[in-house]
């Protein structure tokens, strides 16, 4: 497979600023966490996105190296703010 | 200890009320025993006055799943860094009202030091990893995301486009 | 803060049970506010292992008014040393099981940092000043009282003189 | 008045030792709370009572140099153990 096809969410203030709660992103195989969050922040995209920002990868933290695979469910994080 | 771990820890998210101390008195009673000398329940409630400004009421949102998993890690890891007989947690997503509680933990211990040192940890942690957010909506009619950057001039005002 | 000290604090010494956190839940309702973020609770309860000894139950003697008087001051004191909205504080007397609550301490504050440490200072100062004395019963029948020098040989046994 | 009579109470381990929970004490006009102890340990008597035992007079602590008074009600108070 040349390219995978990963499912993304927007939580907090990061819903109300991408102006959605879900999304999709198409990538070639073997993309990164960064390769990700640069494509979301690319022209036309996500500018506000912080480039290390925090990211879960099916439900668990995941580090900007981390490799992503086809349905993946990848949620990027903002400041948590629980308590 | 005589129970194994996954009876001496509960935890939960949860869209209904937290306020009632009975809930976790019987949840203590379970989980609990009687080599436990000292009891900690903390409860974090929706204060009138943040940062200054004057919160009407608030809503929580979580990455459920996620938050349930972390949760759960988070109480069986302050049995293993703590000498505690057992930790139940629980934290309130939703809509939620002046006064409300929005986070609770049990500790149960041999020894009150281990107590206060585990509930503490585990309330720090909540709020550094536990995927919840917080989006305060203000007297004067104004909402904003706890924790979120600043937004620009023009966008900071008339709440939150969604809800 | 709009409550007055007195309004603020509640402590009493009883020989009723202090077992039911629902008691607590009501009078926090009572002295604590809306500004208070934070509560937390503390019970001490009959531990069955003390020192590596098995204890059966125990019985405790106070000092009857001048008990009321310290935990009164000790609330009051718990106050004017730390950041918190209000305190209760409880400790019981006469005769006591296993896993039955000796003292309960509930206290709520704007932050969590203050009702920690305020918490954990007035269980300590409890420890050191309240007139209030533990005769241990234990399960090989004899009994102490805590805290005690220990005794010639020949009276450490058989357990106290007086009931 | 050249005596003065106080009111004793012995808690805890000391009701046991001494094998009485109250009792009274004369004593010289102006002593204090260390003449009284003195007294109390002295022959015949309470000889396993500390010399600096802790010492409420009329329901508070007090110093060895309190000066008592007559009518006192002075508690003669072991560690203590409550919480």
């Amino acid at each position: 497979m040349d390219r995978i096809s990963v499912r993304t969410l927007f939580f907090g203030v990061y819903g109300e600023l991408a102006a959605r709660r879900e999304g999709s992103a198409e990538l070639a195989a073997d993309s990164t966490v960064a390769d990700l969050v640069e494509a979301l922040r690319g022209p036309g995209g996500l500018d506000w996105l912080p480039e290390r920002v925090v990211v879960a990868v099916n439900q668990g933290y995941a580090e900007a190296g981390t490799v992503l695979s086809d349905g993946d469910e990848v949620a990027l994080i903002p400041p948590v703010a629980g308590g | 200890m005589s129970k194994r771990a996954n009876d001496r820890v509960r935890t939960w998210i949860t869209r209904e009320s937290l306020d009632d101390f009975g809930r976790f008195e019987n949840i203590v009673r379970e989980i609990g025993s009687v080599e436990d000398g000292a009891l900690l329940f903390f409860q974090g409630r929706v204060r009138r006055t943040n940062r200054g400004r004057a919160v009407s009421r608030l809503r929580y949102e979580a990455y459920g799943e996620m938050a349930e998993r972390e949760l759960a890690a988070i109480g069986h890891e302050a049995l293993e860094r703590f000498d505690v007989g057992s930790v139940a947690a629980a934290h309130r997503v939703g809509d939620l009202g002046l006064g409300e509680v929005s986070v609770a933990i049990a500790v149960t211990s041999a020894h009150r030091d281990a107590g206060y040192a585990a509930s503490r940890w585990i309330i720090e942690t909540i709020k550094v990893r536990l995927p919840v957010w917080k989006h305060e909506h203000y007297e004067d009619g104004e909402s904003h995301w706890v924790g979120a950057p600043p937004l620009e001039a023009g966008t900071s005002s008339g709440g939150s486009r969604f809800e």
